[in-house]
């Protein structure tokens, strides 16, 4: 494929260079490159992620006894929502689309920089008010919000000023990735390399595409939901008060329109970063690249219409309970079509364990598992039996922690190389890789049979359920004590960084013989990412083909990249061409 | 000249006005192209329409509820 | 001011020639102003929603009600008043005209007649402000009374609060077009307050319809 | 682009489906096939709800339909992790492999495709249609109830009401009875001005959200005695985690008599005032003495005092009081001046407290009425 075979007109509009950011606070604080963006994202998310995480082990030292001794009620209401309320808003999405997507997606689509650069870091820069505002509620005289991360009226506006700063630090987030989807969206539309068509696109550009659709359109959603909330709280508006026409069940209407395709927010570019990390590890092309790409998008849209499967035992009409569970039982079709896809793309390849790996094999299983779990509860007779039970919190840490968190765990470790230049411990990497697995599986599986023994979610203590069903004090004896892993793993994630930044090896500009476009530039990458906008003229991921790309930085970029030995486990190495 | 009566002359002869111009300037709009331009001549479109509700409403043939 | 699709060609010519001698035009321009024309309508969108979701609650209050409008300590809420509606709106949609005048004035390089429309919009559009203001006070029924209230005063309310940020945004343009921001060529700003305001007017006929007319 | 480095790729052929593919297929189908039988015909109770513990016919229906999906979930499960650890150690790289090796350039093939499309739409469609059937079987029973009971949940206990009592008969610890066989309606609401609570019967493998201000009811043919754990499974502020009562399932003779005993302990509680001996005036001038001071008697609902504005108390199509959404009817008002009330903004003493006689109730009720 020669360049003759695809006349491609110049883009010289790209190619201008803005002068580089000056001075501490330009270059590291108040920066607008979105790779520096990408790294504060990540920070904040991982601070706030040991906080929301160090909620959950209160939580899990207060059930370790039935009675529940531990932390007084409104204590543990508090911790659960405020876990909730943290690891959505402002762990998952934040490093899922904020740190990933923000550090990815312009290398990947040979752009030097997003559409709208003063945004995003304005987006970033909410988060830490929205952080703020939110953690401020815990020196409210009644404390944090307590009704779940879902904030129910009319109990969440009976309880106390903690509501108001939900929804006030709900709507401050919601804005920056309202933001923060509306730049991914014009930069992919607008600023892709030249021959970069929607069909030669990278997966991870893809899902971030998908994923920035749901961002933009569904969480103006929930911050019409949140300001009635406040209105309702703070001004008596009868929006949801039955007595006054109001009704409860339009809050749990707003708040899911938003809250399902959220969850996709987390997932899609979860399945991105699979879609990424296969590939290079197999040493083989991935499997059906437009089913999976168009997937993510069936996934978006159809996201949209499926939120009433959060409501049925709510009291909403019998009838409405139908298309929304068969919409919902019609999502599992893309997502099948993903898991078969990677599951062939494994198929005839050259797989290296590496730690970015090891997380992308073990999500197929997990996810695949939280998934089926999923079909469960869009039943919606078992969902009379299942829904407020410890079945669906299993469900969703499944999807979430066995999906999203190990997705990303993933994405982190791949591309941390390309952001520092620094590569990660794999002996640590692998060590925390199996302490999340283990953790997971030791704290959630034994919560799918809780639930359907009968234990309601939320409960402070279960003696009455303790006394129906006495294996259950053993159990929750023993999620507490798995959870702990997860802490460790996550801890060792921090030490691993810490360690690598000062003493890791070098990683050039291609550690792991990738081939899509960011690993064409030097790590970490220069603040205008490309000298010269290359020209894409195929899909990157065929390994026996040279590299699709012409007008690179680099002159003599080896057409067929492979991994350097810093990459692969010791000792899995012999000379090239041997 | 009640106040009602002079509301609904201020809207029935304003959508007229309005309504007019309004046609006018999404007929020379029409040619040109370009996103902005689009968006313009649905917003123009819609706000056409507003004044035709304005102009049956002054009429109370709309909203003429029996109060 | 209805301009002849003859007379309008030549403009457009003279407004190229004029374009042309200015030779500031700047090849990225052309990128950047899309891209920001894009951003702009996307962000039109989402705003979309925002409304969207209100309208939601409204209906779905509306439609489960008993009867509408509904009844309050024992009486029923009689039904706004659809002459002064219909005048305000009218009030709105012209500024709507105006605001186009004023960036096709700009486009034919006319500042005064740009000063001029833009100053009339940004007239009427006070004059709705002020209009809702009077609708506020002579409502028949309070934000925090009945379902009925609570939809219409949020409603109009964030409609009015979007109006006023339109007024204070075309201020700025206004000043700004006059200190020399906007060139001939390069009136980004102009084409988003322009948009912005018939987002605004749009908004409007929707909400005019499912409070005044149904 | 000059040609550096002549690290081109070295292809690994794969021979067939691959080293073990079909023992590997084999194997997991084996252990598929034993899951299989295990969860359909093992007493796993722990795991799976099962005939054990299920209380209602419907909790045989949606046991069915679990293990229906079940047998799914795990064939998927096993075959997915199977095939992933599978594929994961038949093609990894070997030690000492040139670092140019790589994989076999297949990037897709449209019969797989079609097959992992195809298939998994054709299990969701029987899944669609089996879950329709148990559905339709839970939302409109064909056999009509033979008993209405109501279930009102307040913060942080449930109160059962039974058809033919005035009001509730049992004091908030009190326990909820169903006779074993005959189907039966549940009504469930939450108290005027409560939150949102949710009505759970594990064994009945059925929950119902008790919402302020609407009815959802259940239908539920208990089909074991025993006594059973109701818990709220809606978070309904700082005490839900207590928030529990006891369900016990007599069979149809005891829950008869216990049924009789509970009329005639209702009965005894007070005397049932004869409201046609009550003269409006009269109620007036009570009204003004004791009632006056917390209500608003030319005032709506909203007219509060310290309890609500009365008039239009009987007729007021906005504010529906009882708990099957219609008008109160005057004995409603006077189980509330016997028994007082206890709502959001404050609580109403009973009888004894105000030192109404039977007459003073009578007199009030015709007068309460009389306020149109």
């Amino acid at each position: 494929m020669d360049v003759a075979a695809h006349p491609v007109e110049q883009h010289e509009a790209h190619d201008h260079i803005h002068p580089a950011p000056t001075g501490f606070i330009q270059k590291y604080v108040f920066s607008i490159d979105h790779k520096v963006i990408a790294i504060q994202y990540f920070v904040t998310g991982l601070l706030f992620m040991l906080i929301a995480g160090s909620f959950a082990e209160l939580m899990r030292i207060q059930l370790w006894n039935p009675k529940g001794t531990f932390m007084d009620y409104h204590t543990f209401n508090q911790m659960f929502t405020m876990h909730g309320t943290v690891m959505v808003w402002l762990v998952l999405i934040p490093l899922v689309t904020g740190s990933l997507g923000n550090l990815v997606m312009p290398l990947q689509i040979g752009a030097r920089d997003v559409a709208f650069p003063w945004l995003n870091m304005l987006s970033f820069w909410l988060i830490p008010v929205s952080g703020l505002i939110l953690f401020s509620a815990f020196l409210l005289p009644d404390g944090a919000p307590a009704a779940g991360w879902t904030e129910y009226p009319p109990i969440s506006i009976q309880q106390g000023t903690g509501g108001i700063f939900y929804c006030l630090a709900i709507i401050v987030v919601g804005i920056s990735s309202t933001l923060t989807g509306l730049n991914f969206l014009v930069t992919i539309f607008k600023m892709r390399a030249p021959g970069m068509t929607w069909t030669r696109m990278p997966l991870f550009t893809w899902a971030t595409f998908a994923t920035a659709l749901i961002n933009l359109f569904a969480t103006v959603a929930l911050s019409a939901a949140l300001l009635a909330l406040l209105f309702a709280q703070a001004f008596n508006v009868p929006f949801f008060d039955p007595a006054r026409g109001g009704s409860p069940i339009l809050y749990q209407h707003m708040f899911w329109f938003y809250s399902h395709p959220a969850v996709y927010i987390f997932i899609l570019p979860a399945f991105g970063v699979i879609s990424e990390v296969l590939p290079t590890f197999a040493r083989k092309t991935i499997f059906g690249y437009k089913m999976i790409a168009f997937s993510s998008l069936a996934i978006a849209i159809l996201g949209f219409a499926v939120w009433a499967h959060h409501m049925f035992p709510s009291g909403i009409a019998p009838w409405l309970q139908i298309p929304f569970m068969i919409l919902t039982y019609l999502i599992g079709i893309p997502t099948g079509i993903k898991i078969f896809s990677w599951m062939a793309t494994l198929w005839g390849g050259r797989i290296q364990f590496t730690t970015p790996m090891m997380y992308a094999l073990a999500f197929l299983g997990t996810f695949s598992f939280g998934g089926i779990t999923g079909v469960y509860l869009a039943c919606v007779p078992v969902d009379f039996h299942e829904h407020g039970s410890y079945f669906v919190v299993a469900h969703f840490h499944y999807v979430v922690g066995g999906g999203a968190v190990a997705a990303f765990f993933a994405g982190f470790y791949y591309w941390f190389p390309k952001a520092t230049g620094r590569m990660l411990s794999e002996k640590m990497g692998h060590l925390s890789f199996w302490l999340f697995m283990i953790g997971l599986t030791g704290t959630f599986m034994p919560m799918h049979w809780l639930g359907l023994e009968g234990m309601p979610r939320r409960y402070a203590s279960y003696e009455v359920f303790a006394k129906a069903f006495p294996d259950a004090v053993f159990w929750n004896r023993f999620e507490s004590l798995s959870s702990s892993l997860m802490v460790l793993s996550v801890l060792l994630v921090a030490i691993n960084i810490i360690v690598s930044l000062r003493s890791g090896r070098r990683a050039g500009n291609n550690p792991w013989g990738a081939r899509t476009l960011e690993w064409m530039i030097s790590s970490p990458a220069p603040y205008y990412n490309f000298k010269k906008i290359p020209i894409v003229l195929d899909k990157p991921y065929d390994f026996t083909q040279p590299l699709p790309y012409r007008n690179l930085d680099d002159e003599h970029q080896d057409p067929y990249p492979v991994p350097s030995e810093a990459a692969l486990p010791r000792g899995a190495t012999a000379a090239v061409g041997a | 000249m009640t106040a009602a009566l002079l509301e609904r002359t201020i809207a029935l002869i304003g959508s007229l006005i309005v309504g007019g111009t309004a046609t006018l300037q999404l007929r020379n709009e029409w040619p040109v192209g370009g996103l902005a331009a689009d968006v313009t001549k649905l917003l123009l479109g819609l706000m056409i329409l507003g004044c035709v509700l304005a102009l049956l409403a002054s009429l109370d043939i709309l909203g003429a509820f029996a109060s | 001011m209805a301009v002849s699709a003859k007379a309008r060609s030549s403009a457009f010519l003279e407004r190229a020639s004029v374009e042309a001698r200015f030779h500031d035009v700047d090849p990225v321009y052309a990128e950047t102003r899309d891209i920001r024309t894009l951003g702009f309508v996307l962000f039109l969108l989402a705003d979309c929603i925002l409304f969207s979701s209100f309208i939601f609650a409204y209906l779905y209050l509306r439609t489960s009600a008993p009867v509408w409008p509904p009844v309050v300590d024992g009486k029923q809420i009689e039904h706004l008043d659809v002459a002064f509606g219909a005048m305000n709106s009218i009030v709105l949609f012209g500024s709507g005209v105006t605001m186009h005048f004023a960036l096709e004035s700009w486009k034919n390089l006319k500042k005064a007649a740009f000063n001029f429309w833009i100053v009339l919009t940004i007239a009427l559009g006070l004059g709705f402000l002020s209009g809702q203001a009077h609708e506020y006070l002579s409502a028949p029924m309070t934000w925090t009374g009945s379902s009925f209230g609570a939809s219409f005063f949020t409603l109009t309310g964030l409609h009015g609060f979007h109006v006023f940020a339109g007024v204070v945004f075309l201020t700025v343009l206004a000043i700004q077009a006059n200190r020399g921001v906007y060139t001939g060529s390069k009136y980004f700003g102009l084409v988003a307050g322009t948009l912005y305001w018939h987002f605004v007017d749009v908004i409007w006929v929707l909400l005019f319809f499912l409070f005044y007319l149904w | 682009m000059s040609q550096v480095a002549p690290s081109a790729p070295q292809v690994v052929p794969v021979k067939g489906l691959g080293p073990g593919f079909g023992a590997v297929t084999v194997v997991l189908t084996i252990v598929n096939i034993a899951m299989t039988l295990a969860v359909l015909y093992l007493p796993l109770d722990f795991l799976l709800p099962s005939e054990s513990n299920a209380a209602s016919d419907s909790a045989l229906a949606v046991d069915g339909l679990f293990k229906f999906m079940t047998v799914f979930g795990v064939a998927i499960t096993i075959y997915v992790t199977g095939y992933v650890a599978y594929f994961a150690w038949v093609f990894r790289r070997r030690a000492g492999e040139p670092i140019n090796t790589v994989g076999v350039p297949i990037h897709d093939s449209t019969k797989l495709e079609i097959w992992w499309t195809v298939l998994p739409t054709l299990l969701l469609v029987v899944l669609m249609v089996y879950t329709i059937v148990v559905w339709k079987q839970l939302q409109f029973p064909n056999t009509a109830a033979s008993l209405t009971t109501e279930v009102v949940a307040h913060q942080f206990y449930f109160e059962f009401r039974y058809p033919g009592l005035q009001g509730s008969i049992y004091s908030p610890k009190g326990e909820m009875h169903l006779p074993a066989g005959r189907p039966v309606k549940i009504l469930v609401t939450a108290g005027e001005g409560d939150v949102i609570h949710q009505f759970w019967v594990p064994e009945f493998r059925q929950k119902i959200a008790a919402v302020p201000g609407m009815v959802t009811e259940l239908n539920i043919t208990p089909i074991r005695t025993g006594r059973y754990d109701i818990a709220c499974s809606e978070y309904c502020g700082k005490n839900h985690s207590i928030m529990q009562a006891k369900l016990v399932v007599d069979s149809p003779a005891d829950f008869d008599k216990w049924l009789a005993a509970a009329r005639v302990a209702a009965a005894k509680a007070g005397p049932t005032i004869d409201l046609a001996t009550g003269d409006a005036g009269a109620g007036k001038t009570a009204f003004t003495q004791k009632c006056a001071a917390c209500h608003n008697a030319a005032g709506g609902f909203d007219a509060k005092i310290v309890g609500p504005g009365l008039l239009h108390i009987i007729d007021d199509p906005a504010h529906p009081k009882l708990v099957d959404g219609s008008a109160p009817t005057p004995e409603d008002i006077e189980n509330i001046l016997v028994k007082g009330y206890t709502g959001p903004i404050g609580a109403m003493p009973n009888r004894q407290a105000n030192g109404l006689t039977d007459g003073d109730i009578a007199n009030l009720v015709a007068y309460l009425v009389s306020l149109k």
